[in-house]
């Protein structure tokens, strides 16, 4: 099948005053498949929101490449079509900054859509926000087509969201934390209706969050990337990684998952790292960047180059090296 | 900060040179002034009093600006800042000695009304319910609407010609011997409060509202609780805590307020014939006196820098967050 | 979980505590414990204009001057009474006139030292007329040398005679000693007192390189500032500060004997409001400010000891027309317009104490009028009378119309005018608000613009404007009307050249007719020439008074002081010479004295 | 129509809001009640309230309330041609500088910080000795001119903050016109700050202009406000007068009331504004 999206050797690195660099991507290699789910997974600050906003079009890479199906992006000559733009689309963590605050939901989402004249008139456009609406779970939709985003709950705001992606028809959906900032009982309905949304519509989704649990939920039967200073660290499907992590870093997450059994989870600490804090990304460690906080962390791991991802795991002390 | 050092002094320099233009292009040179007033006293013809006027003040008026202006620049640079042309003394002894006066009355004035200001703010804060409340707010709204030069002459009626209780013009009286000495002290106090509650009496409203706004986001930090459990005495709790916490925030705007105030004295300093700053850009004003005019308004303009500076400088030491 | 800390201000609360409880006391403490004592019994308290410091210094000549302390300080050889032609003698004991008013030779009071105990000698006149001449002086318009035959005896030579030039002469405080200013003199004296002054009429310019020269001269001049001026008079001044002045009293002065009050204290005039504030709270001795009468009223009730007289100033208030635009160019417009104001209504508004202008606008009261202009010449004018309809007839007649609305259109379309006041000068300002009233009620739409002093002094000799709230005739410290004369038709007069009124009137030249009148002696002449000119300014109008102005002089008789004469007394009529040398020469001559306790 | 609705369901937008209309009531139609009559009549003056003079009477005998309802005319204009310069200028700025970024906004937040530092009223006096002034429209630009600055810093690190929020992202990759997304998107969030911004200078306006017309810029209208305050104060005396308090606290009393209309509904649409407000209301 053919990727909607490819990224190859992809960096991000930004200038920071005093001559230092912030590189938030390294040599990131990614594939998403036509309908498929990619889930990326990582603490906050390890760049998995800079490698969405490549993903979505909006920051170039440093160096590397990114593919649009055949177009490759920021290549010398390119420039954006409405139909390229359109492609991807994106559905933010926060939900009340990602709607425009002073406009109706009616507006939020008919106003693009009379911009694209996909619809004419305000009846047809009513029309259109309606069915999207009810698509989306949002019923009754005059209900919901009446109010301003501080009215809806957070999970409410989201679906508005979701129903702002998908309406122009994009190939790809990038979920940027969708629902971190939910309530816990509406999380699963809306990963529940992504999922229902690329089962029935065919639309591919990264799904970025540093939540395991829903990793496990929406990604399951795809693939998923383990990211950690900017870099790709495992890659394997998500219910074969969850079960049998093979990197430490993924082991040490997984270690602090609370366990479903309510009586064993007070045993259960902090992450067992020798370090709770994400290194300075300005100053990343020699070696592999994880070693000052891996516990299994030898004389070998810091020096030399960082570890590739070979097999679907970047490690030095990973058995066959 | 080096950066932010630079750009206050180009600012500065903007500033002066934006007002030594306009200042320039005022009608009515310095000369044609002094001739029409000997013209009134005189009955002269104004080609004679022109002729006189000239030689009064002894001017030569026909200098190009850009000529003035360079010129003006040099002497910066050596730190002088020209002679005044009414009162042929250096302009800078002019400043030296209505600057403290100004400082006098602006200080106490800024400070007093902060300290009472932020007091009924947090008052209003704690008992929200009770009547102070709304009382605060109008008296705040009110005294927005009532500028300081208007307070002032209200205040000269009651105190000054009502009641005879305070004088009503000037810094101090002759007949006491100007030094460290408390009949001298005594008097300019006296003196001092009827210019200081005029800019006072509004500003207190404003740094109430501020401090009220201030103190009821605090009261909702979870800081206060863990105080109040762990204990701590009310009094203690609401000064050390709430007070000193919600004051905070406050103090950058102060000293930018202490800055403005610098070169808002003009009106209020002509009614109590108080000798600042503003006094005698008020003359200079009227008079053509170009030099004195730029000179005051260089150390004012100076004096908002500054402040503003400082009040970023105690906002950075305030806020770790704008420390790097 | 990490407990958010506070952060602390590096202050202690206590510290804040008790500086904030502090500033409440004391300024409680002030508000109540301390108010303010009016001065002692026998103290004079008067106002005034000054330089504050730092910018206050003891030279006469350089810019600023020494401000309200000189009538004080420094004394003239006469002071002269307008009214009745009489010479009060101060420095000066006697003067005598030769026959054909080429010299005037003055005796100096014996006995008289400046303030650091030097004698006076007939030196230091010269000296401060020879100063004066650096600084323009105008009686140098008619000098030809001031000489010294003795020290107590001074000569001034005339080249042009005139009577003004007379009181010029006599009436100039003398304020330069020799030993302070000698200095500057010799250059002065080389070239001439006439020259140096640079004006005059007949003087022939000065080349280029001595009017630097004397530019150079006056600056060293300028620079030299004594902390205190010295004076001859009868009081040196004690201490200056931006709101106050405190004088004492000379004990080397030959009549200090006499001198009763032994202090004075001079307050800031600032504005008219200042001096009424300081009236209400019964802080002055005398003070003539422009009073509305309900303040004037209010300073009775409150202060019964105060007096109010009204004398007269010798001047008349009323609007200045533009010849030169219409559609006042037009005289027909003029005319109209005399006839359509109710100048009384005006004058009751602006200044109820003064008095009524009558219909003949000759450019003086009708006092005055009567006593410098032939008689046939009055009974031949027309009075101009309040008579809107006639005044409607003849814009009519001018090419004007009504329309509708009652609006008056000209050739070039409604009739709008710019009325303009000088700020600061109260009764100008009600004056002009009173005449757009008028004016807007008879269908003429008016703006006025009150204007800061400059910009209106300007604004007239530009001659951009219509109509402008002004002096007309003054008669100034001479009591002649030569002055007002002067400044309605000399080029460069005030009004002429606001007016713009031309040179040439019915074949007369009255500009140099006007310019003439100074250096005429004969008094039979004077009024020939008076009555033409006066005819002529009736009926040109380019100035139409509506009152007759006369001062509010508040006096206040036994609270510190006492004793003022009466309003009939003569010495009120030199107030328009300025009213604080008058307060002087009482003070001087013992009849102002302390207040005898109550 | 909704935003109204909210507005109104605010107790202290809703107390300026109807002071507001009631000014403006009486700017429009009072006028044409109350004929205004400059004659003098010096006997009748300083006049205490009465049935025929319901705020008594002036320093020349006329009455104090038709110059009160015809001067509200000129002050309203005054202060909403100021507001209207200082936004339109403010806008230009301060958009321009938060949209822009690089030197452009480097250069025009350094001119706004000079027109913030040089101290405001003198300037105001020299220009008054500048410029000849006729009408509201040139007063209020005038006033305008040196008002502006607050609102322009505020505006553009607005507009700073606005561009990095999401939801230009979001209409980013939808492909939506940058025009599209200023006009649509950005602007409406700035409506409440402007319009905030306006009412204060309309309400500074007020004051300002009462100290220009002491300098003499604008022409003398005995029933502008401000005007009425310098006759009562500096020309007729009626300060000193007892009297004359209708007439001294009439012109004080309106200008304030009207200043207190403009605050209260600033401060209303700020609480409405404040998500951080409007929660604890």
């Amino acid at each position: 099948m053919n990727p909607v999206l490819s990224l190859r050797d992809v960096h991000v690195s930004f200038p920071l005053s005093g001559g230092r660099v912030l590189r938030a991507v390294q040599g990131v290699d990614l594939e998403i498949p036509e309908g498929g789910i990619v889930t990326l997974v990582g603490e906050s600050g390890c760049g998995k929101s800079t490698l969405g906003k490549v993903l979505l079009g909006v920051l170039p890479p440093t160096r590397g490449t990114v593919h649009f199906g055949e177009v490759q992006l920021w290549a010398r000559g390119f420039r954006w079509t409405r139909e390229l733009r359109l492609q991807v689309q994106v559905v933010h963590q926060d939900s009340y900054a990602s709607l425009n605050p002073v406009h109706r939901v009616q507006t939020i989402l008919g106003g693009p859509l009379r911009a694209h004249g996909l619809v004419r008139g305000a009846q047809e456009a009513g029309r259109a926000v309606r069915e999207l609406l009810e698509r989306v779970g949002l019923t009754p939709a005059d209900y919901f087509a009446a109010k301003h985003p501080f009215q809806l709950s957070g999970g409410q705001r989201q679906r508005v969201a979701l129903a702002r992606a998908l309406m122009l028809r994009p190939r790809l959906i990038l979920a940027d934390e969708p629902v971190s900032g939910v309530d816990a009982s509406v999380r699963l309905s809306i990963l529940e209706l992504m999922k229902e949304l690329n089962r029935e519509e065919g639309i591919a989704f990264a799904y970025i969050t540093h939540d395991l649990a829903t990793a496990r939920f929406f990604g399951a039967g795809h693939p998923m990337g383990v990211m950690y200073l900017g870099r790709l660290v495992e890659w394997g499907e998500v219910g074969t990684l969850l079960d049998n992590p093979r990197h430490p870093y993924l082991k040490a997450l997984l270690a602090a998952l609370p366990p479903p059994d309510p009586l064993q989870a007070r045993q259960v600490g902090l992450l067992p790292l020798k370090s709770l804090d994400l290194p300075d990304a300005t100053r990343p460690p020699s070696g592999c960047p994880f070693h000052p906080r891996c516990l299994l962390a030898e004389a070998r791991c810091e020096a030399g180059d960082p570890p590739a991802l070979l097999d679907g795991v970047a490690c030095h002390l990973v058995e066959g090296r | 900060m080096a950066r932010r050092l630079l750009t206050s002094l180009a600012t500065i320099a903007v500033a002066m040179t934006l007002t030594f233009v306009l200042i320039r292009q005022m009608p009515g040179d310095i000369v044609h002034q002094w001739a029409v007033q000997l013209q009134m006293q005189q009955g002269i013809s104004y080609e004679q009093a022109r002729l006189q006027a000239a030689a009064m003040i002894n001017y030569n008026p026909d200098i190009g600006l850009f000529e003035q202006y360079f010129s003006y620049l040099g002497g910066l640079l050596t730190g002088n800042l020209g002679l005044s042309l009414t009162y042929r003394i250096p302009v800078s002894l002019v400043l030296v000695q209505a600057l403290p006066w100004t400082l006098l009355v602006t200080t106490l004035a800024t400070f007093l009304s902060f300290v009472v200001g932020c007091g009924l703010g947090l008052l209003g804060a704690l008992r929200r319910q009770s009547l102070l409340d709304p009382l605060l707010t109008l008296y705040a709204t009110l005294s927005q609407a009532l500028p300081p030069f208007l307070i002032g002459l209200l205040l000269l009626l009651v105190f000054g010609i009502g009641l005879e209780w305070l004088p009503m013009r000037g810094n101090y009286t002759p007949d006491v011997e100007p030094g460290l000495n408390l009949p001298f002290l005594l008097d300019v106090a006296l003196h001092a409060v009827m210019p200081v509650m005029a800019f006072a009496l509004p500003a207190m409203g404003d740094w109430a509202l501020a401090m009220k706004a201030s103190a009821t986001s605090v009261l909702g930090e979870d800081y206060l609780h863990v105080a109040r459990a762990r204990g701590l005495k009310p009094r203690r709790i609401l000064l050390r805590y709430l007070g000193r916490n919600s004051m905070m925030p406050l103090v950058p705007s102060l000293a930018t307020a202490l800055g403005s105030a610098l070169g808002g004295s003009m009106l209020v300093e002509a009614i109590f014939g108080y000798p600042g700053l503003g006094f005698f850009l008020a003359q200079a004003i009227d008079r053509r006196d170009y030099p004195l005019m730029q000179g005051i308004f260089l150390i004012s303009t100076m004096g908002v820098v500054l402040f503003n500076l400082a009040g970023e400088l105690v906002l950075a030491r305030l806020d770790p967050r704008l420390r790097r | 979980m990490r407990t958010a800390r506070p952060t602390l201000l590096p202050l202690r609360a206590g510290l804040l505590r008790v500086a904030g409880l502090a500033w409440l006391v004391g300024f409680l403490l002030l508000l109540v414990g301390c108010t303010s004592r009016p001065p002692p019994l026998g103290v004079f308290c008067g106002a005034g204009e000054w330089d504050i410091p730092p910018a206050y210094h003891g030279n006469p000549w350089a810019p600023g001057g020494v401000g309200a302390a000189a009538p004080y300080v420094y004394e003239p050889l006469f002071v002269h009474v307008a009214s009745t032609g009489q010479y009060l003698p101060r420095l000066g004991t006697s003067f005598t006139e030769g026959p054909d008013g080429r010299e005037l030779r003055v005796s100096l009071r014996p006995g008289s030292s400046w303030h650091d105990g030097t004698p006076l000698t007939s030196r230091d006149v010269q000296c401060t007329f020879y100063l004066g001449a650096l600084r323009g002086m105008p009686v140098w318009s008619y000098l030809d040398s001031v000489e010294c035959p003795d020290p107590a005896t001074v000569l001034f030579r005339f080249r042009r005679p005139s009577p003004l030039g007379r009181v010029d002469a006599l009436t100039e405080p003398i304020t330069s000693p020799v030993h302070l200013f000698g200095q500057h003199l010799p250059a002065i004296l080389e070239l001439g007192g006439a020259q140096v002054a640079g004006g005059g009429g007949d003087a022939q310019p000065l080349d280029p390189e001595l009017a630097a020269r004397l530019r150079g001269v006056r600056e060293v001049l300028f620079r030299f500032q004594p902390a205190r001026p010295v004076g001859t008079g009868p009081y040196r001044i004690g201490r200056v500060t931006s709101a106050e002045m405190s004088l004492e009293a000379f004990p080397q002065h030959p009549e200090t004997d006499r001198l009763a009050v032994r202090r004075v204290r001079l307050l800031r005039w600032g504005s008219n409001e200042v001096i009424w504030s300081y009236l209400l709270a019964g802080q002055l001795d005398a003070a003539a400010p422009a009073c509305p009468p309900d303040v004037a009223s209010e300073i009775l009730r409150r202060r019964p000891t105060v007096r109010m007289l009204t004398p007269s100033d010798l001047s008349d208030l009323g609007v200045l027309l533009n010849t030169r635009r219409p559609p006042f160019d037009d005289l027909r417009v003029r005319q109209a317009l005399a006839r359509l104001l109710d100048r009384d209504l005006v004058r009751r508004v602006a200044s109820p104490f003064s008095e009524t202008f009558g219909g003949l606008q000759v450019g003086m009261g009708r006092q005055i009028a009567r006593r410098w202009l032939p008689a046939e010449t009055l009974a031949s004018l027309e009075p101009y009378e309040l008579d809107p309809e006639r005044a409607s007839r003849e814009l009519e007649g001018a090419g004007f119309a009504r329309d509708s609305r009652g609006r008056w259109f000209g050739p070039e379309g409604p009739v709008r005018l710019e009325l303009l006041a000088p700020e600061g000068q109260s009764d100008l300002v009600l004056l002009a608000e009173t005449v757009a009233a008028q004016l807007e009620a008879f269908g003429m739409e008016t703006e006025i613009r009150v204007l800061k002093r400059d910009l209106y002094s300007a604004r007239l000799s530009d001659g951009d404007f219509d109509l402008a709230a002004s002096f007309g005739g003054q008669l100034g410290r001479y009591g002649d009307p030569t002055l007002a004369m002067e400044r309605f038709f000399m080029p460069g007069g005030q009004l002429q050249m606001a007016s713009g009124l031309p040179g040439v009137l019915d074949g007369l030249d009255v500009g140099a007719l006007s310019a003439g009148l100074r250096l005429v002696r004969d008094p039979l002449a004077k009024k020939e020439t008076l009555g033409r000119l006066a005819s002529l300014a009736h009926q040109e109008l380019p100035f139409l008074a509506c009152f007759e102005k006369r001062l509010t002089l508040f006096l206040n008789d036994g609270t510190r002081v006492q004793g003022w004469p009466a309003e009939e007394d003569p010495l009120w009529t030199a107030l328009p010479a300025g009213a604080e040398t008058i307060y002087a020469t009482m003070l001087a001559t013992g009849r102002v004295r302390p207040a005898e306790a109550r | 129509m909704s935003a109204l609705r909210t507005l109104v369901r605010n107790r202290r937008a809703l107390l300026g809001l109807l002071g507001l209309v009631f000014f403006l009531l009486i700017a429009l139609l009072g006028p044409e009640l109350l004929p205004l009559d400059r004659m003098p009549d010096p006997d009748r003056r300083f006049e205490p309230p009465s049935l025929t003079h319901l705020l008594g009477t002036d320093y020349a005998g006329r009455d104090t309330l038709v110059q009160l309802v015809h001067g509200s005319r000129d002050i309203i204009q005054i202060s909403f041609f100021t507001g209207f310069f200082a936004v339109l200028l403010a806008l230009a700025v301060g958009l321009t500088a938060g949209l822009l970024g690089g030197w452009i906004d480097g250069i025009l937040t350094a001119l706004t910080d000079v027109f913030l530092t040089v101290p405001q009223f003198p300037v105001m006096a020299i220009l008054a000795a500048l410029m000849r002034v006729g009408d509201p429209v040139t007063f209020g630009l005038v006033l305008g001119l040196w008002a502006w600055p607050g609102l322009a810093r505020s505006l553009r690190s607005q507009v700073r903050a606005l561009r990095e929020r999401e939801f230009i992202e979001a209409a980013r990759v939808m492909a939506l016109s940058p025009v599209w997304i200023l006009t649509r998107e950005l602007l409406p969030n700035l409506v409440p700050l402007v319009g905030v911004y306006f009412i204060r200078v309309a309400r500074d306006a007020i004051t300002v202009s009462v100290g220009i017309m002491l300098l003499g810029l604008v022409p003398l209208k005995v029933e502008n406000w401000g005007m009425m305050l310098n006759m009562a104060t500096f020309q007729s005396g009626a300060l000193y007068v007892p009297r004359a308090w209708a007439y001294l606290l009439s012109p004080l009393v309106a200008i304030v009331a009207f200043q207190f209309c403009l605050i209260q509904l600033a401060s209303g649409i700020e609480e409405l504004v404040d998500p951080r407000l409007r929660r604890r209301a």
